[in-house]
């Protein structure tokens, strides 16, 4: 068990990767072995993260160096520098990945009846198997151009997968939009790699942050950096190719796909808090990431309001729901460096955007996937054909529910216990911030309400006679969603001590992850 | 070690690539022009990563039969091994889009393939 | 499908393409090259063979469901390789100082000869079969579909 | 409006990149504390001639199993793209 432990955070990544490689071949055997094969690896992913982070949790950073001649030598014998490349795990990592494991088992057990129809599915199950580890990759990794080379994987599998359903026109459209706006980020992130392999020589994080000394160069990789994040998270400026590629991607891809834009959010806050730190002009750019959020915020709610397109309108939801994660975790990266105001308002900012990350995976999740079931039975995405519904599906009507009452923060559901973290904390920090977050949650009700009636409520459709519950599996995928956010919602205080307060923690505390490679190592 | 104009010539091309490629990703139409555009900009990182590496009367890093002289850094040339490969993928998978695209829509040309509004 | 003549000459150079390609990929812990490099060579070679036969008579031969197989088996033999070393780490280097391959080169120039660097030439050999497979498989899926007619719906 | 926004946007963003040009090292001079480890050790370490090889399958093969999953999926992502259409429709 322990050395399973030791190198736990390797086989998360080889064990879907493994799986992605055999299925073309198991595929010709039989489809049950592959179904059985893609569910069975993501499950024994998600067991993997789940004992690596009752290991995190109690003591703290995780290493593993590949290659060398034992996992934890990060330096070679009597040498200053890292020269192979190291995987670190802190708890803000594991937090990402068990959000990441949750979502793409949901995802498959989810696409094993609604892709039950398609032709090519061996390919799709490879992507998809694919996307899982280049996402575990992003997260798990501790070096810079590690990090570009999986967020391409993640980026050319999600692409593919979008534009699966080919028969329909504008499935290669959103594709397309998502290959080009992840190739342009994915290569501003390498210039920028460039830049700091220019000057210092390095590509380990903690390594770099070490001897970084924020020269103009070093200004110039950051903004690159944050833009190109920002790209890949849909901030507003950059966000029009969010709603085109979400509302014609599969349901269960799109899913993928937000998952796949918080390890991106990952990505942005690691370049943030850890390789630049403490020697950033920490005001400016926080208040830069405030911006970006609050913009998010305000404007992805106004533009789902009258969306008829229901996917259109959950994407552009997801927008602004990036964009509470994103003020929350600014407000904490403003006032870094000023000690009484970040224990009093900042960690509980930050730990209101951390816990709104793994809320709005689960709760968008749902809502996606409830949306694709709607799809499945009506043929049609539009609100405007849909209508009494409830009568004939009542799984997806009670999943629907559970969704949209998080989503809109009504007090039981877990999205109130991480929004009332983030007014509370951003309040303190600067009032307009948190009405502006205010106005949007109540935006956001009343776009759900509508969507819920459109859709569920009102007479009968004749066209909808014979329509009946969707299959078994879909059922499971949203309820594994389900039991999570209900899980989250009877337990908030639970779920914020145990994985958000120790994210927080270690995306804090720098030193610790830099003398995680540059300090113990032998 | 004197630092003048003529001695940083190629970072001066790597910037004109990067300019050139980021304007024709954003004022063309054609969709394949769109992904010119985007492997200039890859083939751009690409030399950026490579005249990184070099070392002044520097030889191949390879041992067998190497003739005197320092030796330049292998570790850009390995980066740019993998960042050629993902621009080859991203250009494949781009151009096959392209060609679904054109199958639905009759035209390669972004605006009037604009089949999803607002 | 082209001229006679530049069929028959395609056919004739069609063999110092591959065999190059194979070259490049067996040495490429020597000289330089390697996987990507050699198994790009290759691939250039079965381009040349679709664009002198054209691509419906080389997919008479060539499918890709069975490129896809070997391309998968060469992905596998590399994360196979990269499994290997697990009982120390992941990637391991395991074959260095072992009767296989496991020869230590003298330090500085030498002539270099092919039985040292441990696992690297055997997942040269993997990711050049992968590789090869791939590319022919893209190159002659997309000739395929722009020439091919496929009726759909 | 779009079009003057977009030209100053991009007269910025490459007077910046000319800029950094100057500032990053000269151009045949870089510092190199972890490439002069490779270089010394490759053959001792790996046993590879080659030190760009060793580079690639052994300092940092863990990046060239990122490079072939990539050029896997770009393989699967193409061929799924053109599947031949055995397709029998969604029930509507």
């Amino acid at each position: 068990m322990a050395n399973l432990i030791t190198h736990s955070p390797i086989l998360i990544i080889a064990i879907p990767l493994l799986a992605a490689f055999l299925t073309p071949l198991i595929d010709r055997v039989s489809k049950k072995a592959r179904d059985i094969l893609v569910i069975a690896s993501l499950a024994l992913a998600e067991f993997l993260v789940i004992i690596l982070a009752r290991d995190i949790y109690p003591n703290g950073l995780h290493i593993y160096t590949l290659g060398a001649s034992s996992p934890d030598l990060t330096i070679p014998e009597n040498y200053i520098v890292p020269v192979r490349i190291i995987l670190e795990v802190d708890s803000m990592s594991i937090f990402m990945a068990i959000i990441t494991a949750t979502v793409s088992l949901a995802a498959a057990i989810y696409s094993l009846s609604f892709m039950k129809e398609e032709t090519g599915q061996n390919r799709f199950y490879t992507l998809l198997l694919l996307l899982a580890a280049g996402m575990f990759g992003m997260e798990l990794t501790g070096d810079l151009f590690n990090l570009f080379v999986f967020l391409e994987i993640a980026s050319i599998a999600g692409a593919a997968l979008t534009a699966f359903r080919t028969r329909f026109a504008d499935a290669a459209e959103g594709g397309f939009k998502y290959i080009v706006v992840s190739s342009v980020a994915a290569l501003m992130v390498l210039f920028a790699i460039g830049i700091l392999y220019a000057q210092y020589n390095l590509l380990n994080i903690g390594a770099l942050a070490h001897v970084m000394q924020y020269t103009m160069l070093d200004k110039i990789a950051l903004a690159l950096l944050v833009i190109a994040f920002m790209m890949k998270l849909a901030g507003v400026p950059l966000h029009m190719w969010c709603p085109d590629t979400y509302s014609v991607a599969p349901a269960s891809i799109t899913i993928m796909l937000v998952a796949a834009s918080y390890a991106c959010l990952y990505a942005l806050f690691r370049t943030c808090f850890t390789l630049y730190g403490v020697c950033l002009n920490l005001v400016t750019v926080g208040w830069i990431v405030i911006i970006f959020g609050v913009l998010s915020m305000f404007i992805g709610v106004t533009m789902a309001v009258f969306q008829t397109d229901i996917k259109r309108l959950m994407a552009y939801h997801c927008i602004s729901q990036t964009g509470y994660m994103l003020l929350g975790i600014g407000v904490g990266l403003a006032v870094l460096n000023q000690p009484e105001a970040l224990s009093t308002y900042g960690i509980a900012a930050m730990d209101g955007g951390i816990f709104h990350i793994i809320n709005n995976a689960l709760y968008k999740g749902l809502l996606f996937l409830t949306a694709g079931a709607l799809f499945q039975r009506t043929g049609t995405r539009d609100l405007n054909k849909m209508g009494g519904l409830a009568h004939k599906m009542k799984w997806t009507t009670i999943f629907y529910i559970i969704g949209a009452l998080s989503i809109s923060g009504i007090p039981p559901s877990n999205g109130f216990a991480s929004k009332l973290l983030i007014y509370e904390s951003v309040y303190r920090f600067n009032p307009i911030l948190a009405i502006v977050a205010m106005i949007t949650s109540i935006l956001t009700l009343a776009s759900f309400t509508k969507a819920f009636y459109s859709a569920f409520m009102g007479a009968e459709l004749p066209e909808y006679q014979e329509v009946k519950e969707v299959p078994k599996s879909m059922i499971a995928g949203m309820a594994i969603l389900a039991a999570g956010i209900i899980f989250f919602s009877l337990f908030p205080g639970l779920v914020v001590d145990r994985l958000a307060h120790p994210a927080t923690a270690a995306l804090i505390s720098q030193g610790v992850y830099i003398n995680g490679i540059m300090g113990g190592g032998g | 070690m004197t630092q003048g104009i003529p001695f940083n010539v190629p970072f001066l091309a790597v910037a004109a690539m990067i300019g050139i490629a980021f304007y024709i990703i954003i004022s063309q139409r054609n969709l394949i022009k769109l992904v010119m555009g985007l492997s200039i900009l890859a083939s751009g990182a690409n030399l950026f990563l490579i005249t990184l590496g070099y070392r002044e009367g520097g030889v191949a890093p390879i041992y067998t039969y190497t003739p005197a002289g320092i030796m330049v850094l292998p570790v850009p040339q390995a980066l740019t091994l993998t960042s050629i490969v993902i621009a080859v993928a991203c250009l494949a998978l781009m151009l096959s889009m392209v060609i679904h695209i054109y199958r639905h829509t009759g035209s390669t040309d972004s605006e009037k393939s604009r089949i999803m509004k607002g | 499908m082209m001229s006679k003549i530049v069929r028959t000459m395609a056919s004739l150079l069609i063999l110092f393409a591959l065999i190059y390609g194979l070259y490049i990929i067996t040495h490429g812990h020597l000289t330089p090259g390697g996987g990507f490099q050699g198994g790009a060579v290759f691939a250039s070679g079965v381009a040349l063979l679709i664009v002198a036969f054209g691509s419906e008579i080389i997919h008479k031969s060539l499918k890709e469901h069975r490129l896809s197989i070997l391309e998968s088996s060469g992905a596998l033999i590399f994360i196979g390789l990269a499994f290997g070393g697990l009982a120390i780490v992941f990637f391991y280097n395991f074959l260095v100082g072992s009767p296989i391959f496991g020869h230590i080169p003298p330090s500085g120039p030498n002539p270099g000869d092919i039985w040292t660097a441990g696992v690297i030439p055997f997942m040269n050999i993997a990711v050049g079969l992968k590789v090869l497979a791939g590319f022919s498989a893209i190159l002659l899926v997309m000739a395929l579909a722009t020439t091919l007619t496929e009726v759909e719906e | 409006m779009r079009k003057i926004a977009i030209a100053v946007s991009l007269s910025i963003f490459v007077a910046l990149l000319i800029g950094a040009a100057f500032l990053i090292h000269p151009f045949g001079y870089p510092p190199s504390p972890m490439d002069d480890y490779i270089i010394e050790n490759t053959q001792r370490e790996t046993g590879a001639n080659s030190a760009i090889t060793a580079v690639v399958f052994d300092y940092r093969g863990y990046d060239t199993l990122g490079e072939a999953t990539i050029l896997f999926a770009a393989v699967t992502g193409v061929v799924m793209l053109f599947r031949r259409k055995k397709l029998s429709r969604i029930k509507p």
